[in-house]
């Protein structure tokens, strides 16, 4: 094992993949000549050219459209988007097209394509900056949703997105970027199967559920609680379609609890479908309500004060904790 | 002239197959064996053969929700049509798509698409796969006057004149989006004009005569496959239909119909073929087979199994057999 | 009272408020000469004028964007979309601008405006075009969701919307519009609150949640249930933001059952979001697990043999109310 | 020409202010009192303070993210401005927008705009307001050359000129958009020819001399004010930093900016009243003021009170008070 950064992670998956197979290429903005908004694409023009990295226009609808039609013609697209926050100009494109292609035609065409860049609120971007798609994306069937919270899992689970012969919608973080985490040696090939939740850490006093940002705030919290003798068990699903949820509800029906921790706002999203399937399979396994951690319910401010609060804190964390343990 | 006359033989047993494909998907949909949006292409079919020919079976084609006509020019074949809009698991998208998701990846027809725009990236991105793999093939993307004022339009066009993709853009001005003519949904009235804000090379022109349109067409495909970058095409038509079944197109007059069926494409080659020395009897010959072959479709899709009751098939490719 | 179709509802609604104020408009794709393309705004032209009924072209971010510049700056604009799966390529429109903007300017503008058209399944419109959106905009703060069954909760909900500050979100149904229903007289002004649920019928055995379409076949699905001695309380909250969750949680506490119906896919959504939060308030109550019941997780195929199997039928309902009542 | 040096005296002290500002928001983002994204205006003065010129204070104008000339020179209090900046409850939105959220609806100045190409619907909306209200006022939209490709632009566009709408369409092509050059982005270099694909008038000058941006732009505004629609307006220009503060702009040579700072608006404009008989001591003592108002700004903005810690403050407007 070696540590690295997330943010190398995803670099290292990228640059195997396109090693290993000529039909994949990156398309974005920025992507190449600036070394990537947030340089995960670092290096990578140097390494294929201009062939393969590609910096596009600001044209989200149309890049991700010629990324879908490349892929639909045996081409296999990584399509960066800047932020996900640009993705809404490009929505048509991913529900519209990239997730029906398949079943639409018969069968006869597919998309093996990958879009990628980081989700949620970073620092003090505001409003238009700082949302969390994942509530968008995981109702739409047609595609793979992706939310890898450490290093190791960033980079096993874009190598297999990249290997995918279906859409795959893959949630990063800014402030992930910059995570360090152990990583599989060089020359070890690890391809993290979607639909495999991680155990992030065992107990068996509650169950928390989350994924990218949070989990390390839950991480977190779980030291907290533990010093107070509750001791949390931490399932990151890591793609939230296919969605792991044999291990969500092994857990709970171990630990009799349940607390959903996530960035997007509350108001439906995976928060509340796992909320949904786990009642539904655990129902009597379960001494207490489902508790929830969202961000709130407003748009991101920009004041620095604010924005600390909107976020899933360590504080309502354990409080939410506190609450399905009566303690 | 024999070759040019023989060329306009097969053009016109081809016009006349898309017309009466569509008269035929008219009549099932009005006993409700057809469900759904249906859009007719009677009147434009000059377009769809005229451009085919100017292609090579490789080439790509994508059109929009209007596609019957495209696809069958491409070489679709009408049982496989005819049983799309049936419903049935012998049609050409399975019974998927229905009237407005024709497919057929064998002919490299590319889809019928639904979202006014949003075909056109899609088509620049099969153009970059070729430029990307060298394969010399070019893409042609069909599209409205009425899909010149949207974003997916705008970005598409933006991206392949930037990259000088191999492709040719062509919008098939009909006049009306829906109930609505141009003067009342774009500043200007040459559209070609647009071309020039994406540094394309750009032409208009009538298009009832299919020979014209090949030819006009030819050079823009010949000028992509040379690398020399995508055209914009403007080719004036006109619906002799509603835009859809449920559309009576009362925003024209008859007597405007009545003015723009006097270009019938089919009747103009038909016209042209008879001054070439072409029989009536020939040509009649020529409508019945084709009046066979559209029974024969509107039988086999009659006859043909629904689709598959596996309600959830098809959301997700099995992964690892296209790799 | 009167009966008419909830597409007369929606008219009526239109022009009474038109007519009380200069500021409302309406504008869309054939809203004017083609007089709608489903008819809902049949006569408004010759009624009103171009100037405020206006036909726009192919451009739903342009409109939507125009609608909303021009709400900023004072007017009350109604923008239909044809149908709510063209809102995708307007998605960055009002989820970036309609609902930021009056906290992102520090409360100094308003968006006065309400998007309307027909939301989810026609019939055999195939995959593009059978889009149920709710799942998106529920998500989103800064928007009200609205969600009429009956004509008379559309005319009434039409008109508190278009004298609402806030951008709505108004969801029809293609299905719908030929629905008839009782209105109140001419001359007796109807203001439907946001956030207050309807009962749409009594019953102590199950309570069943549930919205827009499947409403009227819940309704079928609990005449048969009636006969088998199953009485269904049927709630439909018909807004979905706001949510009146008092109604349905004190529904649950009398029966003890709860099940939720909706066109939406499977994946979070309100659908989700309101077992959640039931399992959290009525914990104690249930007898059972709260059971859903939506459309199938796939792109609505073409085949009318496979979309009368997508959607929620009355078979899975009375399946799923049998469930929760374990009979 | 005593009331044109009074004018250029006028534009000069705003041009100064703006580059001061400019400035002291540099220093203050590294001292950490500023977060997230600062896209300064430095280089494009002169646009900023001649467009603003050319209208009436009722007129509207929008900008991007890189908003602060634009507010100034519309009238923003600087010190407001810089308590936005940091997150303060008296800044000009609340402290809830930052900088890439100026809001000022007292000056008619709508917004700071982080969308690319999202706000040019909604400057035609608001053009639109005017028109459906015979208001006589003019909209003014800014957006960078980046922003020519993105679909929102073009549907903006083509229905403000669909509708003639009384606007007028700023692009400030600064040559770069983050690190790409236009080279790279755009299949044409002059974009006002995108002006005849809309219908509209067009335009193009470089944008370093203060006088004539706001003669060029004026004639825009008077023929919108007349009824007979909007501009599209390239004008040329150079952002002497880099695209924000986290970039250090290595896309570009020494050389290429040492060039365009020779064309130093603020420079420009100095020059020109030096040579109009105004004194060095004079100059001298506007900038000196104007240093003390931004000063004064960045100690009004340090001691004011932060954002109100109401967190779900404003998500929805109260229903009524504005009906
Ligand atoms: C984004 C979007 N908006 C609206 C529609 C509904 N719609 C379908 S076809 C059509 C008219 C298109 O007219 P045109 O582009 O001229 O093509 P034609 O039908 O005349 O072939 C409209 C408005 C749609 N399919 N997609
Ligand atoms: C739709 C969208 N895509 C990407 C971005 C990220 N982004 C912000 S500014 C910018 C460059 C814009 O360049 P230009 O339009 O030339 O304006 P300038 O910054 O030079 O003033 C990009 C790519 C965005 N804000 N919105
Ligand atoms: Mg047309
Ligand atoms: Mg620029």
């Amino acid at each position: 094992m070696r540590t690295i950064r997330y943010r190398e992670a995803l670099r290292e998956a990228m640059i195997e993949e396109m090693e290993r197979d000529e039909r994949v290429f990156l398309m974005g903005e920025e992507v190449g000549h600036y070394q990537g908004a947030y340089k995960v694409s670092e290096g990578l023009l140097a390494r294929f050219g201009e062939k393969r990295v590609i910096d596009t226009p600001i044209a989200e609808a149309g890049f991700a459209g010629v990324g879908i039609g490349a892929a639909m013609t045996g081409l296999r697209p990584i399509v960066e988007f800047m932020t996900w926050n640009f993705s809404f100009v490009a929505f048509d494109q991913i529900i519209s097209n990239a997730a029906k292609i398949h079943q639409m035609s018969g069968g006869q065409l597919r998309v093996p394509i990958v879009f990628r860049g980081p989700n949620g609120a970073a620092k003090q971007v505001s409003s238009q900056h700082s949302h969390a798609v994942d509530p968008f994306y995981i109702n739409i069937p047609g595609l793979w949703v992706v939310m890898p919270s450490t290093p190791r899992d960033a980079k096993g689970l874009l190598k297999t997105a990249i290997r995918e012969d279906n859409p795959v919608v893959f949630l990063e973080g800014e402030t992930l970027y910059n995570v360090k985490g152990e990583v599989p040696d060089e020359g070890v090939e690890e391809l993290i199967p979607f639909g495999k939740a991680r155990v992030g850490r065992v107990g068996d006093g509650c169950t928390v559920v989350t994924w990218g940002r949070p989990y390390h705030t839950v991480m977190e919290a779980a030291e907290q609680l533990a010093a107070d003798g509750i001791e949390c068990e931490v399932i990151d699903p890591r793609t939230l379609r296919p969605l792991d949820l044999d291990a969500i509800v092994a857990s709970v029906k171990k630990t009799n609890r349940c607390v959903v921790v996530h960035e997007h706002w509350p108001m439906g999203g995976p928060g509340a479908e796992i909320v949904d399937q786990v009642q539904r399979e655990a129902f009597d396994w379960l001494d207490a309500p489902i508790e929830r951690v969202a961000s709130l319910d407003v748009p991101m401010p920009y004041a620095s004060n604010l924005e600390d609060r909107v976020l899933p804190t360590v504080e309502r964390i354990v409080a939410a904790v506190r609450k399905a343990t009566y303690r | 002239m024999a070759s040019g006359r023989d060329e306009l033989l097969r053009q016109y047993r081809m016009m006349r197959l898309i017309r009466r494909f569509e008269e035929e998907s008219a009549r099932a949909y009005a006993m409700g064996k057809i469900g759904g949006f249906l859009h007719l292409y009677i009147g434009q079919e000059a377009i769809a053969v005229g451009v085919n020919d100017a292609l090579t079976p490789d080439d790509y084609v994508l059109q929009t929700y209007r596609d019957h006509g495209t696809a069958l020019a491409r070489g679709m074949d009408p049982k496989a049509a005819m049983a799309e809009l049936f419903g049935k698991d012998a049609g050409c998208s399975r019974g998927m798509g229905g009237s407005m998701h024709f497919f057929d990846v064998g002919h490299n027809f590319l889809g019928g698409w639904g979202i006014v725009g949003g075909h056109v990236a899609l088509a620049a991105g099969a153009a970059f796969k070729s430029k990307y793999i060298g394969d010399g093939r070019v893409t042609v993307c069909f599209f409205g006057e009425g899909a010149t004022n949207i974003g997916g339009f705008h970005e598409g066009m933006s991206l392949a004149g930037l990259w000088k993709l191999p492709a040719v853009f062509i919008c098939e001005n009909n006049q009306y989006a829906m109930g609505t003519p141009l003067t009342r949904t774009s500043a200007i009235e040459d559209l070609s004009i647009k071309a020039q804000g994406y540094g394309m090379a750009g032409d208009r022109f009538e298009g009832h005569d299919v020979t014209l349109v090949r030819d006009r067409v030819q050079r823009a495909v010949d000028r992509a496959r040379r690398g020399e970058g995508p055209t914009f095409i403007e080719i004036e038509t006109y619906r002799f239909r509603g835009h859809s079944m449920s559309d009576p197109a009362k925003y024209r007059s008859r007597a405007e119909l009545e003015e723009r069926k006097k270009k019938d494409p089919c009747l103009v080659a038909r016209r042209r073929l008879l001054e070439a020395g072409v029989s009536e009897e020939a040509l009649d010959e020529i409508d019945a087979a084709v009046d066979d072959e559209i029974d024969a479709a509107v039988k086999f899709a009659d006859a043909a199994e629904p689709a598959k009751e596996e309600v959830m098939w098809g959301v997700y490719a099995p992964t690892g057999e296209g790799a």
